[in-house]
Parts: C-alpha cells; structure tokens; sequence
C-alpha cells in the first residue's frame, strides 16, 4: 500500500439531494423480479404503488418528445406536494411545477425551447416553494444516471469545471491519478422511481424505441423501480425476434402501463406529431397562474384517466396528428 | 435602417452561417443555429455535418426541428443514438462547432443562462444550462448569438453557466477543460466580435451593415478590444435570403 | 465406482445445477456451466435466467453455445446488448450466480487462471482473467466447478486471478468488492464444499455418491473445516440424465 | 480551493503500455474526415495504410464469432513483427501469436475456449518472445475503451480490487471522495488501430450489426483509425431508413472492406455457422508448431488475399455454413 495522495481541486458547495449507497442499490437490485411476469397496470395503481410523497423521480425525455405525459398527469392528480426529482424537461416539468408537486430538483434545462422560459418553474423558484436546486449541465445529469447505471460512485468528465454550474452543483474536481490533470467528478444519481415511454413493450416489460433513445436506457438502470407506458403492448415472441431492438430489459421494469397517444400533446417519432395548437394554447396562458389552474382543471384534474384525456381531446384531432407514411 | 431587404434575424442567422467551415461537425440546438447550419449547408458548407445533442447524427433537414430531441433531429440520419453518446463524441473533440445564447455574457465570453441576482434567492430564474455548458466546455469553437446590449453585454455575469475564457488566458486549461477549445465568435444584431488571442478579452472583428463603431460601444457594458482595423460584414445576399427563406424555413417557424 | 450409470461431468453437472434458485440470473460460461444452468432451467429453475458477457440476456437454449458471444447466446432471446451493458448490470447487483473454475483454488476461494510460477517468466501461462475476475467480484454467488486434486486445492494459489474470500472475513470489503458477495459452492468430482461462515474457509458440505471423507482430504493440499455434519449428495437422477441427454446436450457436444 | 486530498490505495505494477494524451487524441478525432467520403479499399491497402510496425492494434469480439478474420490474415500477411495490442481474443488472437507479430499485451483471456488454452500464445510468453503481458479482467478492457469512447483518463470500477490481476495491471484504487470507500480506476486505453468486422456498412463507413454488439462500439470510439470489414456494402439510403440500427457512425471509420465471410472460419450471426472442422483441425495441430507453420503457410501465407482465401476453402464448404433460415 503506498501512502500517495491525490488533490481534491474544487467541491461543488451543494450537497447530493438523493444521496447513494451503491451496495443497498445492488441489494435492491436483486431481490427484483427475475422471472418473466405480467406487469401490465393502469396508471393510477403503477403510481401509487411505487411513487411516495417525498420520493426522488426522474422522467425522461423531453416533455414534447416522447414523454410519458399520460403518467406525469397522474402524478399531478394523486396530488403529490413533495417530490424531489430531475429536472430535464419542458412541458411535463412545467406542469408539475404548475401543480406544485417539486420540492427540491436536480437542475439542468428547464425551458419551454422555441416558447423560451417556463413560467410556472420561474414562479416555484422565484417564490421559494421549490426549496433547493443543484445545478448541472445536461451531459452531467445523463452521466450521473450513467454511472448509477455501471454501479459506480461516480464518472469523470471535462465539462462543468470552471463554472458557477460546477460551484452549485454536488460534483467534485481531482487531480488525475494518470494524467496529474485536473477532471471532473460527477457523482452517480439512484432515483426512486424513473418513468419512461416507449413505442413498444411486452407484459414483462421489455421495451423498444424507435429512434433516438435520449437517456433512457441510463435512468431505467439507474431507477430503483421503472414504470414503463408504450404505445403498443406486443406479444414477447415479437420481442425474441429482435433481442437486439431491446433497448430496456424486463428485469429493470416495475409497471407496464398501455397508453396509446401517451406522448400527447407532444410527440412520438413515427407515429404522432406534436399538438401544436394545445402546447401553443398552454404556454400563451401559462404566465397566468389562474388560467394555468384552469388548465390544469380541465385537462388533468377535471378527467379521471388517461383514456377520458383522450376522449376529451378527441378522436379526431388524435388522428389529424398520426403520421401517414414513414 | 436604410432599407428592409432582411431583419436582424435574418442577418444574425447569415452571419454565424458564414462563420462556419464545410468537412466539420456542428452541435445545433433549437432555432437560430439550426438555421444557420442549414444556410451554411446550402451554401459554401454542404458537407457541414449536424449534430443533436439527444442522439440524431447526420439528418437531413427537410423539415426544421422544433426541439433538440424531435423526430427532424434524425429524420434519413445517419446515426440516432442518445445523449451520452452525443455528449461523449463531443469530449472526444468531434465537434467543431458549437451555438450558444444567454442572458448575460462577459469580456471573456462567459454565459449566464441559469439567474439573475442570487442563485438561492434569484430576481429572475433562467433555463439553467441544459447543454450549454458541456457545448461551452468541450466543443473547439463556440459561435455565440446574442442581441447586444449594455444590459446583457455585462463585465461580471451573475452566474458563469457556461465557460469562455474563465478568467482570461491558460484558465480554461487550469480548470481542466481540454485544450484548444473555447469561444470563437459572439455574432450580434450589431457586430461580429471575436476574442483577441494574447487576452483573450472581447474584440470588435466587424460591423454589421450600417451600424457603427459608437453604436457597438454604446451597447456594450464593458470595455471592446478596438482594433486597427476593422472589417464589415457584408449584407445578406439575395441567394442566401431566398435560400433560407424558401428553402431552409420553408415552414415558417422562425423566421 | 459400483455403476456406471453416469460419469463424473454428469455428477458435477446434476450438482451444479441443483444449487441453484429458481427466478434468479445466471453469468453462464461455456461448458460445464451452460449445461448445469440448462438442466436447472428444466428441472427446479424454470424462470432461471441465462446472461451472457458478450450481451446475451434470456436466450432459450434451443441448441448449447460453443462461445460466450455466439448466435447461440442470444437465440430468440429477449435482449442482445454487448459486454459493458452485461458488466454493469452484474456490478450493479443484478446477477445471483457467477460459475467459475480454475487451474488452482486455495482455502479461500481464490482462483488461478493466470500462471503457474512467475508472472514474468511463467512455468505455465494460463488463458488469463477473461470474465472470471469480475464474475467473481460482483455475482452474489460463485460456484466454482473443478476436479478436486492435491495439486489444483493448494495453500496459497500462484496468482490471485479472481477473488475468493482474498485473505479473510471483511477482506472483500476492505478492498472494495461489493458488500455480501463471493464463493458459495465448489462442485467437484468428489463432493460439494462451501465456505465456513466465520472463517471463510473452505469447509466440506456433502460427500459425492461413493466417495469418502479420506479421498476428499488426499485430494486437498491444504486442511479443510469438517463439520460435525457431512450430508451425501443424492446420485443423478435417471430423470435429470435423462434430461441432461436428450434435451440439454442433444448435440453431444459437451458429455 | 480546498487543501483535500483522497488516498490512492493501491496501484498496478504494470506501466501503461499504450499511454494516452486526451488532448492530442481530440486533436486528432478533429482533424478527422467529417465529409462522407468512399472509403472502400482491399485489405492490403487499409493495413499498410493504417498499422505501422510496433503500433497498438484491436481485434473486436472473440476470434470465432464476428471476426475480422480477413484482416487478421492481412496483418500477418504483412509481416509484421512487433506489434502491440489488447488480447481478448481465441482464434485471431492465437494467429498472430504464432506467427509472431506481437511483442506487448494487455491481456484478459487468450484461450481457445472448449478447446482450451492457446498453444501459440503460451510458446510466446513462455519463450519470452513476447516481452510484456499486462493483466485485466474481460470488463476492465471493455471500461478502457470505454474511458477512451467518453474521452476521460479513466472509468472507476468494482471488479479487479484485491486481486493479483490488480497487482500485475496498470489500474489504481483510491478512497472515493464521494463515500469514502475503497473503488479501482480503469484507465483509458486510446488504440492506434481498431478492426471491426461488421455485418452491413456503406461506403462512409456507417455500420450495422445484428445480435450482439460485443464491444464494436466503445472500441471504435476508442481507436484513433478504425478498418472495418463488412459481410455487405450496402447503399447510404439503407442506413438512412433506419439510423437507430447504426452501430458505429461513419466518422469514426478510416476504411471499409467488403468481405464476405470475412469471419470464416468463426461464425457471423444470421448469416453463416462456424466451421468447426477447420477450426478443430486447427487446434489439434497447433500444439507442435510445425505443424502450426504448416498451417500459417497454407492458409495465410499461400494466398494472397481473401478471395483466393475463400476459393481454397472453396464454394460449396462455405455454402454449407450459410443458414437457411431464421
């Protein structure tokens, strides 16, 4: 044993809002479902059965683009106040701060892209109900998923250093081992619970995505429990065809919800554009805190499920949004 | 203004089109760099290749993106994978290009894009950085747009979201960044502005047709490096006018 | 031996294969392995699932691999990914039993595949690591299936390939393994052994059909812990040769 | 900045033998092709293009499954003597060991798997002919590329620690600074040449894989030129109908060659079986290294590229091994 040192150059000053203890991960990890069963549920009971007041979430994606909208409304609906989770998001994070489910977030972007900055985010900071927020850059947030995901405390990197991100974030900068080098650290992220839309997944939970995969191959591994909706629910025998479409095993996933147009009002990558018209509707209003509870009232308070959402949206403006041919 | 032939857009969007190099890599996010990628595309660059940060590679742009994760963003791609393969390309020095805005920026080019005031108690909470630091940090140059003014142009951003020079010259490498890499051009509704290699502070490279030298200077909250010479940005041509009109934002979406 | 109902691979195999627990994860290597987790699989373990290093997860067996990453490992399987993606689910815990065998093993568990004599200048040099070192290190169980002789169950192994109980309770841990991990059984031609809890060392669980508690003992270089209690492990049923046979190695590749 | 520190608690005895500079190899990964340029040569061309005497070369997946074994025939064609390089290899990899063309290894497994250990690569260690062998288990040479793939000096790691095979590698363990306990640091291994066999790719250099992608793409990320042999030249607008199923992008690629039954005699998943004749025929004759050279001259030597290699072995064998169906 040498009696070498390396320097520790700089510590963000925020401390880990979901701290990890990676053996009580690996220990969860295996007493998980290993056989093949039927996971299939309603969104309502994949919520409460694996989401707590106070748990850490993550939803991937962002919210116009494959993202499990279908589930995020009913985390608003069963009314949670609480919630810590990641912030990587447009529509979903500004409904959920519209909603005032977030306490204290894992920030990277929260913006409404080409709409520019989320009203009802500004109004939870600005006013203090979002009691802490520990920034990152969107490399960092998917790496800390990464290395929950390698269960491994941490991976290195060469961005964030230098900055004010880096000061409010939890990461660390050493010195090299190898190199003598200043790097990055930037420490592993175990969420309670990540929440994920597919095109396609069988009962059990395997998944396929069409596309880009964003990050969700690296939260579903580093969620404690999965909930998974798809598009399609397909027979596994379409699944053992193409092993190598997988882009989620079953053995991560906890609750398969069915939700057909689940992605709505944003879209899903050969299937449905975006519903324009609704997002544009909803950030014209949302610098209004009534008119954005009127919403809220309408489209998630006001329908009991996911299929009454649908109902309300209606048939025909669904199908005016699928995409034809390829 | 003498005529209206373009808008500030339209001009700022030519401008960082002409700052780019065919054979090379850009990371493109939502809006103004996507439309200058693609101008740049159609003319002296149509080997620029355009990277999304959530997984599309090589698309063609038939149709602009209206988020960084969209189905345009891989439409006849050559690639869709996901962010941290994107992000690890990028770390590995495969883009050369990379697009930035932000609310505040510095003389040496650092961005703020995360609040004003105090991060805890903050007057205004921003975005946050999204990608923009890890473009900021790992891409060889960073083309900022901005609209500039002595409220946004500022000596001391309320937060370095993303890294220019830090602090002035060898900091960047200092903190650990990689080598080489840092802010390139700041394209503005007024000038073309650059960072002077020995200081790396803010330097007046060109101004736009008809704005003038005071003018650039009135709207800056610092001092500019002034060169000898400066040069003047041409106008938008005609082609690239119509090219980025009919055929780049044939949809109308942001221009 | 009496009958030559079955030979000593068969035993080795039907003992293996008897260790395991139905609804958990295998790391299946080739050979021995392979047909025990195949055999469990139609026996006990029904929703025993297979993983593969090169990215094989839950192929049906139609046909035994002749190599971790052939077709064979993903065979109408459910996820066909590559070998970080398999590494890291087993790191993260998600992978019960590791099988391993090796040219020496010591009271610990600590197998050889690396050399016989000095590293630098080998007497024998053996296939190396390969997966064995992290099987062994992050699999909760590992099995460990070799021919028991006095010059392959040594004192102290030549090379540390792949951790056993390293030097003793708690030295796992201290060297960073992950907490309640390592060697559960070593099957071998002459009886099934496990790891006294306390002392981590290689005690004697049950006694092979016909074998003796003095063959056992002269074919070990090193003391083992016998506890009051020696069970007998049961013969190979006419129903898991059966299987084994017709089903698992129809080929005849492996027995 | 703090005055913290974090112990380094061990380290390998073992000097890198390919040490990396991350800035230089972003350097040059800038100054690669971005452009889609035709990069179809011949073996011959790609091998005296890219690996010079004494460089670092990787050979991907095992030697009989997906195999670049047209280009290992090259290499040793070529004649070169003194190349370094990663062994997780079993038929390629015993190849080149016999006839000596390496003289430094990062090792993991080299054996012949059912048929046991590798004749040719242990008369070349025990004799000394091949001067350094560096130990890592099987997960820490995929972490190096991996490092390398992400472009940071190292990945940490659970595997390794404790062990001799630690003792004889180039990794490092310290305290983590996040929890204080004891993690290996896998360090970036940066490859002069990476060859990679490949089902389909186009001209650029875009390739497909099915099944299992073994660790095709961290070690193309990870190789500063990458020599892809493909099954199939297919057309650009293949690749463009299904961009998710492109496992390595173009930009990574130096070479492409179009090889059909380019893993011959391994097997190439889908497409052909391997033939366990030659490959039995093989290793029971590689124990006397006469008869080894017997084969080296028949096979590799008395050919003088892949083609006259796939009329030796000839039509109707190499039709046998085609499979039927799925």
């Amino acid at each position: 044993m040498s009696e070498k040192h390396v320097r520790i150059l700089d510590e963000g000053i925020a401390p880990l809002i979901q701290p990890f203890d990676l053996d009580e991960f690996r220990a969860h990890n295996r007493a998980k479902e290993k056989a093949l069963v039927d996971k299939r549920m309603s969104e309502s009971e994949a919520i409460s059965k694996f989401v707590t007041e106070g748990c850490y979430v993550g939803i991937e994606l962002y919210g116009t683009v494959r993202c499990p909208m279908s589930l995020t409304r009913e985390l608003i609906r069963k009314g949670y106040k609480k919630l810590r989770g990641v912030g990587q998001g447009v529509f979903e994070a500004d409904l959920l701060a519209a909603a005032n489910c977030m306490k204290e977030l894992d920030w990277t972007y929260i913006g409404l892209e080409v709409y520019g900055v989320s009203s009802s985010l500004r109004r939870g900071v600005e006013s203090g109900y979002i009691e802490r927020v520990v920034e990152w850059s969107n490399a960092a947030i998917a790496w800390r998923f990464k290395a929950a995901a390698m269960g491994v405390p941490f991976v290195p990197a060469r961005t964030m250093l230098g900055t004010d991100t880096f000061k409010y974030s939890s990461a660390k900068a050493i010195e090299c081992p190898f190199t003598g080098k200043p790097v990055a650290l930037i420490p592993a992220l175990v969420l309670d619970v990540g929440i994920i839309h597919v095109h396609r997944a069988d009962k059990h939970g395997n998944c396929q995505i069409d596309g880009i995969t964003g990050f969700a191959a690296e939260m579903a591994a580093a969620s404690k429990n999965v909930i998974i909706s798809a598009e399609e629910i397909v027979d596994t025998d379409e699944i053992r065809k193409a092993p190598d479409q997988t882009v989620i095993p079953y053995y991560l996933v906890d609750a398969v919800i069915h939700a057909p147009f689940g992605s709505h009002p944003g879209e899903m990558g050969g299937l449905y554009e975006r519903d324009e018209e609704h997002i544009k509707n909803y950030f014209d209003n949302s610098s209004d805190p009534t008119k954005t509870k009127d919403y809220l009232d309408k489209w998630i308070y006001g329908v009991g499920s996911h299929e009454e959402y649908l109902r309300l949206v209606g048939t025909d403006r669904l199908e005016s949004l699928r995409i034809k041919e390829r | 203004m003498a005529e209206c032939r373009y808008n500030g857009t339209e001009l700022m969007i030519c401008l960082a089109a002409r700052a780019m190099v065919d054979r090379t890599t850009a990371f493109i996010g939502t809006g103004v760099p996507m439309l200058a990628a693609s101008l740049a595309q159609r003319m002296h660059a149509p080997s620029l290749m355009p990277v999304f940060e959530f997984g599309g590679t090589g698309a063609i742009l038939e149709k602009l993106p209206l988020a960084v994760g969209d189905m345009r963003t891989y439409n006849k791609g050559l690639y869709a994978s996901g962010i941290c393969d994107i992000m690890e390309a990028a770390q590995r020095g495969f883009i050369e290009y990379g697009f930035l805005g932000g609310a505040q920026i510095d003389p040496f080019g650092n961005l703020n894009t995360t609040v004003i005031g105090n991060h805890d108690k903050p007057k205004v909470r921003l975005p946050g950085s999204g990608g923009g630091n890890d473009v900021g940090s790992t891409c060889w140059r960073t083309i900022m747009i901005m609209r500039q003014t002595n409220r946004s142009f500022v000596p001391k951003v309320d937060f370095v979201t993303t890294p220019g020079f830090l602090t002035g010259p060898g900091s960047r490498e200092k903190a650990g960044l990689p080598a080489g890499t840092g802010p390139y051009r700041v394209v503005t509704n007024l000038a073309t502005l650059d960072f002077e290699p020995e200081s790396k502070r803010m330097r007046v490279l060109a101004l736009n047709p008809q704005a003038t030298l005071d003018e650039v200077k009135a709207a800056t909250g610092f001092e500019l490096i002034i060169p000898p010479q400066i040069g003047r940005n041409e106008e938008p041509t005609d082609e690239e006018l119509r090219i980025l009109r009919e055929e780049v934002d044939k949809e109308k979406l942001y221009i």
